[in-house]
Formats: C-alpha cells, structure tokens, sequence
C-alpha cells in the first residue's frame, strides 16, 4: 500500500469526519492507500508542514492557502469538499447591532493564525478600517467563546457547527443572538479544501495515488452526510483526548453535512473565483494582491469521480 | 513531618478563599442564567447557583475534585477519558525531555567549567535562549524534525521540555561545579592530581547537594515544557491536549482538573527528586 | 633542597600592588626542619605556596630538589597541611586519608594499612569512620595532619598546623611531630606564631616581617636534635626565643 | 555546498579567534567573546541556509530577517510597548513586589512558612497554557491579563527565593543582634535583608525570563492585535516566518537587557557577597 | 555579679545527649576579669552563652546584677566578642562599628567619636572605610573587638578573642584590654587557650574539663592589678601557671 500523510487544520472533530469515516470504514485500505491523519492545533501552520515535509496533502482554507501561495508556497486545491462556508459572526442582539452596518466602533473577536483573511476583507469591502477608531476594534480570540460570554467583545467569529454551539450550550439563547453568516453576506470564501505542492503533480505515480486518495476520502463524506450520528461516533472513536462529547460531535456532524452537501469533491470554479476576487478587493491592504494562476486542478477529481 | 500540619491548614485557608471567591466571580452569570427563566435569586439561592454552574468563570473547589475524582478512580487508566492515562502520556516525554535537558545541562556546565571560552561564549547565549518564547520556536522544532525524518510527536515534545529544563540544570551545575573552594583545589594540586582525578574526587561530589536542587527545579520545568509542547504538536493526548480541549469546548473545569493533575504529577515528581536527595546524600555523609 | 634566590611575589589588586614576598633569600637543606614566624600578613603562606608551586613567583628564582617547584609537585614531593583543616565533607576521616592515596595509585591493603598508621599516629584511632563535621575544630586538624603524613613525601610544608588546639594537645603533638622529624629525615617547612613551638621544632628559624613581605632574620638552632620537653626551661632555648622575639618586636609598629 | 563548508570554517576560525581572547584578561576584550561566537553563529546559520537552500517558510536567513526587523521597527515597537512595557514588565513588577513583602510577611511564622512552601513546588509547575486562558477570561483581553499572568509566574520562585534568602544568616550574626537587644525590626533593616540579598536577586533573574515568555505566551490565548506574542502566532499562520523571527529577536534582545539590568544592580547591591568578587 | 549555682546545660543530638556543662558553681564579682581556660569542647563557650542568655540553661539558677541573663542582655549590659570575626561583610568596618551603636540610639556625632577611639584603640587607624574580607584575619578580629567596645556594656564577654593573633599583637592587645579594665572597671569573661595570657590578665582563672563540661579548679590571682609584661618572669606568676598547667593536664588523656 503507498503512504500518504493528511495534516488536518483543527483537532480531530466532526469537521474531518469524511476521513476518519474512510479510514475506519476501510476506503482508504480498498484503494490500497496506508493513510495517516495528523490532527493540527493551535500552534500547527498546515502550510508550514507541508513546506516542511511533514505531510502529503493539507486540510486547508482557500484563503490561507492563496496567501501561502503568493509568499511562495506552490499550494494547489486538488479537492473541495467543502461547498460553502460555515463562518459566521455573531452577536448579541442588546448591543444594539441589527446589520453589518452598525459594526462601526464595535468590538470584533477574530481567529488570527491564518483565518483572519476572510474577515478582513469583509470589513474592508465594508469600509471599515480594522485598527479601532471610526472601523472596529478587532480582537484576537482565544479558541473559546468567553469574549461575548464575558461581554468583552460585541461579536466573536463562530462557525455554524461549533462556536456558535458553544454560544447557545453557556445558556445565551438563540433568539439574545444575531448572526451574520459570511455566505448569506456575499463575502464567502471557500474552506476546508484538499491541498498539495505543486511537483506532486507533475509525477504520475503521485497524481494516481492522490486521485485514489480523494475517491476515497469523498466516498467517506458521502458515507458521513448519509449516516452522521454513526460518522460522529467514529471521529469520537480517534479522538484520543477523550474530551469530546457525543452530544456536541453529533450536532457539529448534522451541521458539517450541510456545508459538504453541495459538493461531488470537484472544485467549482466560479466559487474560486469569487473567493479571489473577494481576497482581491481589499482596498489598501488586499489578502493577495494579484489573481493566483494554477491554484487548482481538476485533474485529480476528473480521474477521482469516474 | 513537621510540616502536615502547617500545609493542611494552608490548604484549609485557600480552599476557604477559594470559596469565598467562587460567589463574585460567577455571580453574574448565575444572575444572567436566572433571569433568562424570570427568576430573581435570593442571596442563598444565589451563592447557590454560583457553586453548581455549568460553565462557571471559577469553578468551585468541589467541582473540581469531583471532576479528578471521576476521571481518576472512577475511568479505567487505559481509557483515554482517565487523567491517569493522560497523565502517563505527559510523564513519559517529561522524564524524556528531562533525561535530555539533564545531561546537555550538565554538559554544558561541564564544558563551561573547563573551558574559558565555552564560559564566555555559550553562557550569554544559553540566558539569550530562555528569553526566546518556547512557543514561538515549537512549530518550527516539529516541522523541524518531521522533515528530517523524526515521526511520531512524542520527540519534539521532548524537545521542547529539555528547552525549558536544561537551563536550571546548566546555572545550578555550574555554581555547584565551582562550589569546591581553592584550598580543596589546591590540596589536589600538591598530590599532583590529574584534571580526571580532580573532576571525579573533587567536583562531581561537591557539586551533588546543587545538582538536586537543579534537578527539583529541572523537573518541574521540564514538565511546563511537556504541556506547552502539548498543544503545538496536535494536542492529542497528555493533560495540554485536554486544556486544549477543555478551553476550545467551554469546559473550564476540565482545564482546572487537568491543571491539579499537572501540580500533583510536579509535586510528586519534586518529592521524588528530594527523596532522591536525601538518600544520596545521606550515603554520602553529607545529611546533616 | 630548596633554593630561592632573591624571590619576589608581587599580587595585582585593585588597590595596587602588594608585595607579598620581596629579595627572599633561603636554602633549606635536605632534613631540616625550618619554621616561618612573623606578623600576619609578611608573606609565610605565600612562601610555602611558592614552593609547593600553588604560587607563581614575580621574580627570582626557586628550586626544589634541582627541579622547578611545579616539577617537584608532579613528582608528588610534597605534604602540605593548610592554614584551615580542609576535609572534603562527603568523606569519611579515613577516605580522606586515603584520597592522596588512591590518587597516587597505592593498592588497597597499603591504603588500610597507612591510614590506621597515621590515625594512630594523631591519636584518632577509631575516629575513622566518622565524618569531618562530627569531630571538634582541633580533631578535624589533627586528621588534616595525618593525610598529609599517609603518604611518604619527602617534603611536608606545614602552615599553622596547630593554631587551633589548646597547650596541651598541642605540646603533645609537638613531640610526636619532633619523633616523626627525626625517624624519617623528611624535610620540614612549618609556619607558627608561637615563638616557644618555633624554636622547640626548629633546627633554623626564619623571621620575616609585612610591608613587603621580607626575611629580617635566618637563626640557625644551637640545641641539639634531641629535645624533650623540658628543654624549652635551658638558657639556650630562651636566648633563641628571646632573639627571635626581638626580631619578631622589630616588625612591628609598636615598641 | 560550498556555501556551508565556507560558513562551517568562519564558524571554527572566529572560535579560534575566540579562544585567543578569551586568554586575555582586559575587560573589553571579554564582553567581544560572547558577541563574536553570536557573529560566527549567524554567519553559520546564513550559510546553512542559503547552502542547502532551507526555504524562507521553514527557517529565514539571518539577513532576511535583518531587513524585515529594520523595516518594521514602528510594527515591532508597538508590538514591544504593549507587550514587555506594559504586560511583562508591570507583572513583574507586581508579582515580585508581592512576593516580596509575603516573604517579609510569613518569615515571622516558621508555621506558615512550613505550610506555604510546599506550594511552591505545585505552582512552579502550573503549566502556562493552562493559566492563561482562565486569566484572560478573568482580566479582559489587553495586557491586564498579561501581567497577571505574569504575577503568577514569578510569585512562587521569589518568594521561596526570598524565604531562603532571609534564612540566610549564620547563627552568630543572629546572636550578635540578640547581644545588642535589638528590636525585630532593627534586625531585619541591618541583618537580614542585607544577607538575604544574593537570594533575591536570584529570584529577580529567574523573573526576568519568565516574565517575558509568560507575557508573550499569554497572548495566544486572546489580545488586541498588537503585541509580540500576537504577532508571532499571526504571522507564523501567514508564513511570514521572517517577522516571526524579528520578534524574536527583540525578545531576545529584551531579554538580554532585562537581565543584564537586574544583574547589573545585582553587583552594586551584593558587592560583598565572595560569588560577585570571582 | 554574675552567680551561677549548679548549672547544668544539655544538648539533645541524634546520639544522644551532650552534657556541655554540668553542675557549674561560680561567682563573679563587680568588676573581676574571670578567664576559661580548659581543652576544646568543655564548654567555655556555652558558658559565656549561657551568661548572655544565648543558650538556656536546662538546669540550675544563674542571675546577672540580680536580673536573669535575658533581663540583662535586654538592659543591654553585655558586649560580646565571638570566636570568630562575624563581621557583616556589606558594611565597611567603620559602619560595623556603628552597628551596635545605631541600634542603641546613639547620635550621629558621638557614633562618629566612638568609632575613631576603638579604632585607635586596637590599631586600625585608617581602616574604617575597608571592607571586612580586604583585611587579613587578625585585621578582622581586632575590628570585632573594637565593635564590642563602642559602646559602654558593663560586662564585656570575650570568646578567644586573640586567637588568630600573633605574639606580639597579642602581648600589645593585653596590655591594652588590662588598661582599658583598670581604666572602666568592667566586669569581663575571658576565654583562652594560652595559659600565659589567662594569668596575665585575671583576676580569677577558672579551669574547666570536658565530658561532662564542668569546672575543675578555680584560682584567685595573687598578682598585684599593676602589670607589666615582665611580670611574667615572675615566680608568682609561674607558680599560677604551673597550678594552671596542672589543672588543664588532669583533663586530657595523656601524661
Ligand atoms: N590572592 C591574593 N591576592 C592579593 N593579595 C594577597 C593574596 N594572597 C595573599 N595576599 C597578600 O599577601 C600578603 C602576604 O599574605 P600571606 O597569606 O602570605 O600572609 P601570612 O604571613 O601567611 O599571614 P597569616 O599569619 O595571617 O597567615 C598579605 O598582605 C596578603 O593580604
Ligand atoms: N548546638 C549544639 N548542639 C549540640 N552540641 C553542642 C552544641 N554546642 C556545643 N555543643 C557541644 O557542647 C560541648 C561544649 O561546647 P563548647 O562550644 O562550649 O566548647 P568550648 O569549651 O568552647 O570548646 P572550644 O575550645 O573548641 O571552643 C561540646 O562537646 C560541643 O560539641
Ligand atoms: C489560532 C487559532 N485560533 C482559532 C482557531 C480555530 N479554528 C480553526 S479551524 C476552525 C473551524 C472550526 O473548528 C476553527 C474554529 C485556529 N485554528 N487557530
Ligand atoms: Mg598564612
Ligand atoms: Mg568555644
């Protein structure tokens, strides 16, 4: 069987389910592939270990990815499971917030380590300058929700199936909430997304083995958005903290099941390219500042779906 | 001995403060819980509601023993739900990362002592490496050394700990390598000693009560190390991955369990080291 | 043989120079047992140091036995017993005794044997196995003294061996030191501030006296190698002593 | 190839070059030591780099990172004033200042001390990770949790350094003071502070670094966007290694000059003590 | 007056108990000059510490000018000089001196005053502004005797306090301390190895024997208050020291 190593971008939870489904339901073994997942953390750079050498393909957001591009890193999107995205703002409704028009000289929890680039430039397709004054007050969250718990901040960034979840289980109902989902804003940016350098794909026996990988890997997300309670138990299964809960994982896999939903695996193209002219427009200080060429392949998926 | 009873009553003061500090601390939020069912708290019900809160901002010290408690004695020690598994996990690449830091501590010092130059090139650079934030080399040590063929996390763990733990080592090492005063020096020279003679029979044994009082501080540190290292390299397994867990999750009292468990592995680890102290010490006549 | 001609010693501080030894002229020849006396600070450590070669003089020049001093030291020369007991605290009073021996190489039943030798010799018999720290100041001497006799070096430097032990002890070990003298033929250096033990001991008694830290008088001994106690009441004894005290009275500032 | 066989033999000539010098006794010859062997270790490291062609995302050249640290000296100042001025820097303060006076405090009552000491132990290994998230919940985002973090981190190895430290005197020093009928007070003003002085300030030194690692660790768990720690991890995710290590070097740099500080009033305060005379 | 009726002070060690003073009958009067003489460890010290209510005894009475000890050390009537040195080694030996008198409340002027005399007194002249470790061990010792006479306690307790000294330093400071006595009518405990200087300066010679510490002899001085150094040769002075040598022979094991 070949080796393949899978770096993912978060610890083992119900957001990778499609692989531990494929790993443990035995896809990857029928497709010959010996496949080792490497859960990631808070201080794991996907696109670093991959420059590193630490893993053949990377679980990776389109916006991080272009970026790492663009400093050079050759990162191609061989996959995208992922159809549309799961982030959200959220915030309580007593601050008096009714549309992203009233963010103005709010407090704003963001991700940083890579995730902040859809956020930035959703504020600045706002217009809203992200460093305090008349813009927002943006804050690095930490990887919980304390900061609206706490009152901290007025918004935290959360995605559908988890934060958000975090939110409604500390009491806080979800009618205290108003959210703004980056899909419904227009300012949607792919994520998690199958990536690989560049000279992988230049070798057959790499190219043969990836398309392998990715009709498996799809096989077990069809296998997890049909069946998400038994796709649950098996992340809970690999999940070697044994910190996770059922209840929680359950609920984040029925939520990840709507973002796969609309995907075969395949890229779609006009998606891409409103990601990039999303990361493109943002005014003084874009995410990447010219249109990337050869960011992704179908040629992966076109062998992988038939 | 002597002691139980002085650090039983410390114990009883803190979790009284602790107790005491739980009701503040958490009262609005209780308050906030109550009103979303329109009800207003009595003070009693209040101080109440503060003890037994989901999500508390401090959780109460029963809480958290009931929590050690459960995923303690009540888990099998092979189930990944029991901190005692956890617990091994993080001792293992702390005696790793200990037995690492150790010796390239002792190394070191040995060579500093030795040599003139060692001492005045190495020894800034070795106080420079503790200013670096661990945190900040950690990616680069795993991606480091899974590119060059190192699998598994439990090495660059290991790493990271004997990066925190060779520098008590390395400073206690060095004073205690230097302890012997000039006449004990001198007192070779006369015999006509050689550098080896005056290594073994003179500044190895002087240097025996410093080397465990780095070893207590080395230990501890090597387990800071381990538990930092945790999160970096995947936050699998060991007490940082359940932190981790316990923060991303909103569970903080899995993150104050985990935190006692750290201490209680530190103290008993430290008392080891005494133990280990004054028994050397004692076969070396030096117990007074 | 020790030979210093016109030896310096001068120590670089941060208040400038001191000359601790200036122009030292001595022979000392093979057998004899010389004593260092004068004020505190005129350079007697510092001397015997030199010729141990824990020192290194300035200027002049120093033999021992022909060879340079740290020639001599290689050779293992010497027995040096320091101002201050200096036991190593993490052994017992016989491996103390033992640790120039197990330095030098003898084998174990010859380590045994001196160590009961010389313990017997300062009257420490079953002390052995204690550890320095539970044996009183003048003990603790008494076996600093009895490591540097375990093994058989043909000079013994002495630096106020016997300042902490009270007259008795002290005159007790003076005839034993006297006996050891006179069965071995070793050649002795001692330093004191007794006058009496000086000239007692002494087949040549050098005053020196600080600032810098010269010689002002060599005094060769007339007694004769025989001396029970009671020699220190003839007239020849008190003559030496009184001239020693003279030259002793002279570098002082006090008349 | 070629490149790092050049960088290795530099590396082995200023050693030599080092080992000179080291022989010789004046002053500023001695401080040159420690700065050539970090010369020799950069150009070591640029050679490896640039030689086997390390990517810039794995490890930066040490020029690379020169240019970007003289490019972003305003990003970096920001960074340093929120980071080490405000959050490592009043921690320490507080903290040591704190432990200090519990010291002081508990030294009365051998009952206390006894009971608290222990502690110390248990603290000391309360790992990082784990405290700063309950702090920054507990202080708010800015660099209120920071020094909090930090007050925790120094507490226990000052006061237990400051404890032994106040143990310190001989038993005749003691007695001399009992001879004079002198009050507590009096006791501890001239005695006991005094000796106890080479132990706090092996305590201050321990701080120092702890300060700031705590300072910046903290930042990962919540901050403003700004500070050192902030923008190591943010600049790690983008890949821009070469300001992760500009940061890095101003912590080190900081750190240097934060320990050199303390060091320095170390030898005027303890002149006395034999490990500062050599 | 200090009176002390069968005292007796045990130490418990992990061997066992220590008996450092058993059954300790003495009486010393308003100004005398007592001196211990007696082999190490039989409890000279422990005595003097008794009398400055360092140590407690564990039986027996002993009052100080009809107070306990502890009363009198807090009247602050003794001053103490110690084995050792014990200087604090962060002041200079000048601000060493004035330790006692800041505690005691003395103004700066007469601090000032006080610190030039003593120093002159044991000849340190130019001193004051050294650190203790930049003086030789004598140098050191002199300044705690200095220290212990800046302010005026009414019983001056002196642990060997000549102990590192020379002879002729010595000789010079026995002078001194007997005319500073005769001057202030002091009451002083005085203890010493050197059976010369214990006749010389006492009024009272108080021998002791170890295991357990006790006194054996106690000799009242026939000597005149007026002496000088040659009052050494005297045969009343040998025939004190003779009584002396006897009394400390019949402590130790040898003949
Ligand atoms: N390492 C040193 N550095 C500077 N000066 C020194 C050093 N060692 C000795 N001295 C000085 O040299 C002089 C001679 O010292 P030395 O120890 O030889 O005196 P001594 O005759 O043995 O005195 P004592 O009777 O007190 O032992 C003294 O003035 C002393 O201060
Ligand atoms: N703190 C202590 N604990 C136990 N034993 C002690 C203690 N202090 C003194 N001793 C013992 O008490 C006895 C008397 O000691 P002390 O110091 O009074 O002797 P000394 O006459 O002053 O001797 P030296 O001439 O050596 O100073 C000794 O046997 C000593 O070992
Ligand atoms: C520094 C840092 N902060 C937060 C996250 C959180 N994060 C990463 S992916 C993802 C989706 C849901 O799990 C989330 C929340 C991170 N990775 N790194
Ligand atoms: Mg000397
Ligand atoms: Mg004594």
């Amino acid at each position: 069987a070949d080796d393949l190593t899978l770096q993912l971008k978060w610890v083992t939870q119900a957001q990778f389910a499609g692989y531990y489904v494929a790993l443990e339901k035995g896809f990857y073994d029928e497709a010959d592939l010996n496949v080792t997942i490497k859960p990631g953390g808070p201080d794991i750079a996907p696109t670093q270990v991959i420059a590193g050498g630490g893993a053949d393909v990377t679980v990776e957001w389109m916006p991080a990815a272009l970026a790492a591009r663009e400093k050079g890193l050759p990162l191609v999107n061989i996959a995208q499971p992922f159809k549309s995205s799961g982030m959200m703002l959220s915030c309580r409704k007593d601050t008096g917030i009714t549309s992203p028009d009233d963010f103005g000289g709010k407090t704003l929890g963001v991700w940083f380590f890579g995730n902040e680039f859809p956020f930035l430039s959703w504020m600045s397709q706002l217009g809203l300058s992200t460093d305090g004054g008349d813009g927002v007050t943006v804050l690095k969250q930490g990887f919980n929700v304390d900061p609206i718990l706490n009152k901290q901040a007025d918004c935290v960034s959360t995605m559908t199936y988890n934060e958000y979840w975090q939110i409604i289980d500390a009491g806080v109902t979800p009618d205290e909430l108003i959210t703004f989902k980056y899909e419904d804003q227009g300012v949607a940016t792919l994520e998690d997304g199958l990536y690989v350098l560049e000279d992988k794909l230049s070798d057959a026996a790499e190219v043969d083995k990836l398309t392998r990988f990715v009709a498996a890997s799809m096989k077990g997300w069809k296998y997890a958005e049909a069946n998400p309670d038994e796709a649950a138990d098996i992340v809970l299964e690999y999940d070697e903290t044994g910190a996770q809960t059922e209840k929680h994982q359950r609920r984040m896999m029925g939520e990840i099941a709507k973002l796969t939903a609309g995907s075969n695996g395949a890229l779609d193209p006009a998606d891409y390219e409103r990601t990039v002219a999303s990361l493109l427009s943002g005014g003084s200080d874009p995410v990447i500042t010219k249109a990337p060429e050869g960011a992704w392949t179908h040629v992966i998926t076109d062998a992988a779906l038939n | 001995m002597r002691s139980v009873l002085p650090v039983l009553t410390v114990i009883a003061a803190l979790l009284a403060l602790w107790y005491i500090a739980v009701v503040p601390m958490n009262a609005a939020r209780a308050v906030e819980q109550a009103a979303r069912s329109d009800v207003t708290l009595g003070t009693a019900d209040l101080i109440r509601a503060t003890m037994d809160m989901e999500r508390p901002r401090l959780p109460s010290p029963h809480q958290v023993f009931a929590e050690l408690w459960d995923s303690t004695v009540e888990k099998k020690v092979t189930s990944k739900r029991s901190l005692v598994f956890h617990g091994w996990i993080t001792l293992g690449a702390t005696l790793w990362g200990f037995a690492l830091g150790v010796s390239l501590g002792i190394a070191l010092a040995v060579g500093i002592v030795y040599s003139r130059v060692m001492e005045m090139s190495v020894m800034p650079w070795a106080v420079i490496s503790q200013t670096i934030p661990i945190v900040a080399l950690a990616p680069m040590i795993i991606v480091l050394s899974s590119s060059v063929g190192i699998e598994g996390r439990g090495v660059p763990k290991a790493i990271i700990s004997a990066y925190l733990c060779f520098f008590p080592v390395l400073v206690g090492m060095v004073k205690g390598l230097r302890s012997p005063d000039q006449m004990q020096l001198d007192l070779l020279k006369t015999y006509g000693a050689s550098g080896a003679a005056v290594f073994w029979k003179l500044r190895l044994p002087s240097s025996v009560p410093y080397l465990f009082t780095s070893l207590k501080i080395g230990i501890a540190a090597a387990l800071v190390g381990t538990i930092v290292g945790e999160l970096p390299t995947g936050a699998i397994r060991g007490l940082g991955a359940r932190i981790l867990i316990g923060d991303q999750f909103g569970n903080p009292i899995m993150i104050w369990s985990a935190l006692f468990a750290a201490a209680i592995l530190a103290g008993a680890l430290v008392t080891l080291m005494s133990l280990l102290q004054s028994v050397t010490l004692k076969r070396m006549g030096m117990a007074r | 043989m020790i030979e210093a001609k016109s030896l310096d010693l001068t120590f670089q501080t941060n208040d400038g120079p001191v000359h601790a030894l200036k122009g030292v002229d001595l022979q000392i020849g093979k057998g004899e047992f010389v004593s260092f006396i004068g004020p505190s600070g005129c350079g007697k450590t510092t001397f015997l140091r030199c010729v141990a070669a824990l020192e290194t003089p300035t200027g002049g020049s120093l033999t021992v036995n022909g060879m340079s001093p740290d020639e001599a030291r290689r050779s293992r020369a010497y027995g040096y017993v320091f101002q201050a007991a200096g036991l190593y605290p993490w052994r017992t009073i016989a491996r103390n005794i033992k640790l120039p021996l197990e330095i030098m190489g003898f084998d174990r039943a010859a380590q045994e044997r001196r160590v009961d030798e010389v313990l017997k010799l300062v009257d420490l018999e079953g002390f052995g196995s204690k550890y320095p720290w539970q044996l009183s100041g003048g003990m603790q001497q008494r076996a600093s003294i009895a490591r540097a006799l375990a093994f058989d070096a043909d000079i013994l430097l002495m630096d106020e061996p016997f300042g902490a032990l009270d007259e008795i002890v002290r005159d007790h070990l003076n005839e034993q030191l006297l006996a050891l003298w006179a069965r071995t033929e070793k050649t002795i250096g001692f330093v004191t501030h007794s006058i009496p033990e000086a000239v007692y001991l002494s087949t040549k008694i050098v005053v020196m006296s600080p600032r810098p830290g010269r010689i002002t008088d060599i005094i060769d001994s007339p007694l004769p190698k025989e001396r029970p106690l009671d020699i220190r009441d003839t007239p020849e004894f008190l003559a030496v002593a009184h001239r020693v005290r003279e030259g002793l009275r002279a570098g002082h500032a006090y008349d | 190839m070629m490149m790092v066989l050049l960088a290795v033999l530099v590396w082995l000539a200023l050693w030599a070059l080092n080992v000179r010098l080291a022989r010789s006794a004046a002053g500023g010859v001695r401080a040159a030591v420690p700065l050539i062997f970090g010369l020799a270790t950069l150009i070591l490291w640029e050679g490896v780099v640039r030689g086997l062609e390390v990517s810039p995302i794995i490890l930066p050249a040490p020029s690379a990172i020169a240019a970007k640290f003289v490019t972003e000296i305003p990003t970096l100042w920001v960074d340093f004033s929120q980071t080490v001025l405000k959050g490592a820097l009043s921690g320490f303060v507080i903290g040591c200042a704190a432990a200090f006076a519990m010291a002081v405090a508990v030294d009365r009552s051998p009952f206390l001390q006894r009971g608290l000491l222990p502690f110390g132990n248990f603290v000391a290994a309360l790992p990082i990770v784990g405290t700063a998230p309950i702090l920054v919940n507990w202080f708010g985002f800015d660099w209120h949790s920071k020094a909090a973090v930090v007050v925790v981190m120094v507490f226990f190895p000052m006061l237990t350094n400051t404890v032994q430290g106040l143990r310190e005197t001989d038993a005749m020093q003691r007695d001399l003071m009992r001879t004079y009928a002198a009050s507590y007070l009096q006791t501890l003003l001239k005695l006991r502070l005094p000796a106890a002085m080479p132990f706090v300030f092996n305590g201050l030194k321990i701080a120092t670094t702890l300060a700031l690692i705590g300072a910046i660790v903290a930042e990962y768990f919540g901050s403003p966007t700004r500070g050192m720690g902030f923008r190591i991890s943010t600049e790690v995710g983008r890949l821009g290694l070469d300001m992760v290590w500009a940061e890095i070097a101003v912590a080190a740099l900081a750190g240097s000059v934060f320990y050199g500080t303390v060091a320095m009033i170390e030898k005027g305060v303890t002149f006395w003590h034999p490990s500062q005379r050599g």
